[in-house]
């Protein structure tokens, strides 16, 4: 096992690495900006080193930097965190090229993940679902009517050249299809000089539903549940839950079969997340996060697996710590990001913390940096916690989270406290009717007219 | 709908009056309602947190911390870097400068080799070496002040 | 709403006793209603999540912190127990005392039912009864005004 | 099931209450005295009634008051949490008198466990096992060598019309068991006018370690597990582990499967906790608890049961919500108990909170009603936190607990958190070999000697 880590990251997530190599007898170091001296992972680190000024670039994304702070210090692995450079196989391959581990897959996986032709084209051969459609080009609207048929309607035809919307059209039934196949041909005619298309079943209501897995260099790889992300505001996940209240058992079985193979017979090492949107019982890969997920303590509930050390044991070389058979999902996780932000204009909100109270009790858990004094920098994230709790199912975890919400306080800055618990209040939450567009309407509807 | 927005006149309202009446906080219930208006003036307190934060803290960072004083001395000559500080060209040959020493704005006074490279360290100003805060070496991180100039 | 605008006047008169008064807070309620005004003083920080906290709190339990509370008046008769507190002997019969009325030492001005037994209040001090601040089959807390004889 | 409950407590327990209750969705109503006004409890509580002054006869325990408080504001049910009235039979029978619930056993099983002699009367009928020894008088030292040798030395030899210590001797061996004998014989002759004497097994170096049961008004009583909490100072517990160290799985079915069966056959409903002392195998019963634990959060953890939960769910008449099938020990949890005291006095060190930080991250709870700018009351118990973690394994956990020691910052009162820091890094508490009177050695020893 190491004898010391460099976190290379900041916030909650340099804290929850620092608590994981505290508990495993790893010495610790925190690299940070000028703008983190303050920061309680590098006040609660082992060593600290201050590699560059606020600015990104020249602090977190500075890979020589980074490398040198390693070298001297002499940490003989790099936890890179969820960011900054967690997905960058050019960083990978230098800390590889260093001798210094990785705590993460091979460069040559996080390169594959992050092309998405790639990336697609892998899960494909090793049977993960795609969206549903027409293999290549449709020939003629008959085989066209009876694909539509096979995937379900609504289906989207596309330009095979397109690009930008143009040359496609969405048919939501068979008396649309002709129509529209026609339109998307002789757009696509008109644009690309080439009025060859295709058909897909087109997700008009999806959830975004994503699989956590873990691999070790032992040829294992754990499939430790789903996690349901749906509820988005410009693309950032505000509330997560795991498990999907949509899912059946057997759905979560498939999906998690089907992800765990593909990754075994990559030979895929360490944390990673395959995404999915679903709708209808299809699961449509859409890409891979080929690291640690802020959302992953959802899982830490229902699988009862400690993700972050597992991570550093299997980067380390050893064998995970739980079969397959070991792990039993149980009750339900919910996650609320707070953020430090203008609860009506979401700008962000940073500032210095004068009140900062945590909620506490049976089965809740917050991952959070902030102390009372401590000034949010405005150079980054405007994630300040992260709060999470368990239950045996899904009404009670949502009751204990209103709890949880109630008592905690922050003051000092704005926070979208407020906006989480008029979610959790929400009838279609709580039936769990939302998908990924629910929450850009919800607050439309709920925050801005205020 | 029509309430919540009678509530953004009210509160429009109470903002004003906190102004006029130099208060810090209006709150308002009425069943469901709650209106709170508050404006954050000087918290005292909140420095003593930072302090008990520290008691936390590793030697090291506290170290880094004592070493910001010669670093806001304005004749600094502050590290761009982290990676090791040399002050010879070679194991075997003289230090580039020494403490007393005339120097030109310019002159090469130190090097910094970080992934293999040697940066060379050049005064920003001209004047008299007064002191040498690194011994050949050693590491140094960003910011951190070099030699003062003077 | 127009209940709101009147609140409005309130809080000015509010703002003003505090200024006078040179309290930090003033806080009113009864029933669904609740009122509060603030004005940070120095060592503002460590009150501050004390109201934060407050947020939560009940109105009863807030109006007997309340700075004005009539408990603290020296001619303040306060309630031995918690009970429900009658203002005559009988449903039919007259009030034991009423406002104005002058009341010797130990006089009963009043019985408070606790566990089906009636508990007689008597007049601490004698004097003229200016204020009867519950009335009669309201319950009451220990500590809790029940009148102000002066 | 209830709308409104009256918590007669306070303090930390006092919101352990009032979070369940939240997330059952049942009103609260908090009762305290003048003392407790800006609790958190009280802040957090629907309704809160003062009862009287801080004196605790006055207030917590003042019976009519809290009663009264239940009439008027129309409460259902009394939680009493664990100490003050939570034992008080009479109370328990007053609360019933008056159509309320009191969340807790009968008033018949709270006096008859209140009562040593019956309790132990009661157990022995219901084959609980007490201190091993002869069955009554031992007629002639040939007989007492033979019962010693089925028990075990050391053996105690006692004066059945004995007390106060005279009249008994301990034997080592066998060879000191013969001069025993004949010492004690006279001595209680000499102190009784009766040397008639009885043999039972000596514990010189027990453990403490109790179990958890709760039982339905529908006959179901489950076994939660045991916890070990040897670790007492002037006969307070310190810190509590579940499970217990020392115990194998096959002891751990035993005294469970003894316990549940004695409080099946009992009749018991709701949470109860029978107290063994442990040594060499043998487990001797003492005395039982009816009534909720400071301790059970550990139980909580390893057992995944909400307690609190479940007792209002009994006591409002419906049946255990799990089965003891569907209980598994999971993994290992350890309790601190802060007290704001002095570290080396150990005397009650009451004052105002100015900061205070809370631990948290994966597997750690802390259960307090502090907030900054609480003043600590003087008049009542100096515990301010329970803080308890939950891991795989006991290295893991108690890795955990050291490391989320390390996050909490209290300051304004002088606490024992350097205690905890000090056990938890001792070579024989990480060995699990301690008894009941390891701790005061070891304070002696580490705390007083500085």
């Amino acid at each position: 096992m190491f004898t010391k880590i460099l976190i290379a990251n900041r916030g909650e997530i340099a804290l929850r690495i620092l608590r994981a190599c505290r508990e495993m007898g790893i010495r610790t170091v925190a690299v940070h900006s000028t703008a983190d001296s303050d920061a309680m992972h590098v006040r609660l680190a082992d060593e600290s080193v201050c590699i560059g000024p606020p600015s990104l670039t020249e602090s977190y994304l500075n890979k020589a930097a980074i490398l040198s702070a390693a070298t001297i210090t002499g940490a003989e692995a790099i936890h890179p965190g969820y960011g900054f450079l967690s997905e960058n196989a050019e960083f990978a391959e230098l800390v590889e090229m260093h001798d210094i581990v990785f705590v993460g897959p091979t460069s040559q996986h996080i390169r594959m993940m992050g092309d998405k032709i790639q990336a697609k084209a892998t899960m494909k051969k090793f049977n993960v679902p795609l969206v549903p459609g027409s293999d290549g080009a449709v020939k003629d609207v008959e085989s066209a009517k009876k694909i539509a048929l096979e995937v379900g309607y609504p289906v989207l035809i596309k330009a095979t050249a397109g690009g930008g919307g143009r040359g496609m059209k969405v048919a939501k039934n068979e008396s649309e299809l002709e129509e529209a196949w026609h339109i998307a041909r002789s757009e696509a005619k008109m644009a690309f000089g080439n009025d060859e298309v295709y058909l897909e079943k087109y997700m008009d209501k999806p959830r975004h539903i994503e699989v956590q897995i873990i691999g070790d260099q032992h040829g294992n790889v754990l499939f430790l549940g789903e996690r349901d992300c749906s509820l988005q505001r410009r693309h950032q996940k505000v509330l997560e839950e795991a498990t999907s209240p949509v899912l059946t058992k057997e759905q979560r079985q498939f999906i998690g079969d089907v992800s765990a193979n593909a990754m075994r017979k990559l030979g895929y090492c360490n944390a990673g997340t395959l995404e999915f949107l679903y709708q209808d019982g299809h699961f449509c890969f859409i890409e891979m996060n080929t690291r640690l997920q802020v959302e992953h303590p959802v899982t830490e509930f229902i699988s009862n697996v400690d993700l972050v050390s597992e991570q550093i044991r299997v980067a380390a070389g050893e064998a995970l710590s739980v079969k397959q058979n070991d792990v039993h999902f149980q009750g339900h996780a919910i996650e609320c990001r707070i953020n430090a932000e203008d609860p009506i204009t979401f700008v962000p909100n940073p500032g210095k913390i004068n009140v900062f109270h945590a909620p506490g009790g049976l089965g809740v858990r917050l991952d959070s940096a902030l102390y009372v004094g401590y000034s949010i920098p405005s150079y980054y994230d405007s994630m300040i916690a992260k709060l999470i709790v368990h239950a045996p199912n899904r009404p009670l975890a949502i009751a204990r989270m209103k709890r949880a919400l109630e008592e905690m306080v922050i003051s000092g800055v704005k926070t979208n406290i407020a906006l989480h618990q008029k979610i959790l209040s929400n009838e279609e939450f709580i039936k769990g009717e939302y998908t990924i567009h629910w929450l850009e309407r919800f607050i439309e509807k709920n925050i801005k007219a205020c | 709908m029509s309430k919540m927005l009678v509530d953004v006149e009210i509160i429009r309202i109470l903002a004003n009056i906190l102004t006029e009446t130099g208060l810090s906080e209006i709150e308002i219930a009425e069943k469901d309602q709650r209106i709170r208006v508050a404006r954050n003036l000087t918290h005292n307190a909140v420095v003593s947190p930072v302090l008990e934060a520290k008691q936390e803290t590793e030697a090291t960072q506290q170290f880094s911390e004592s070493q910001q004083d010669p670093a806001k001395h304005p004749g600094a000559v502050l590290s761009p870097m982290i990676g090791i500080a040399y002050l010879t060209p070679e194991p075997s040959s003289p230090p580039l400068v020494s403490v007393g020493q005339e120097v030109q704005a310019g002159q090469v006074v130190m090097l910094i080799e970080a992934m293999k490279t040697f940066n060379q360290i050049r005064a920003h100003k001209a004047g008299k070496i007064t002191r040498i805060l690194i011994s050949s070496g050693e590491p140094v991180e960003y910011g951190e002040a070099l030699m003062i100039i003077e």
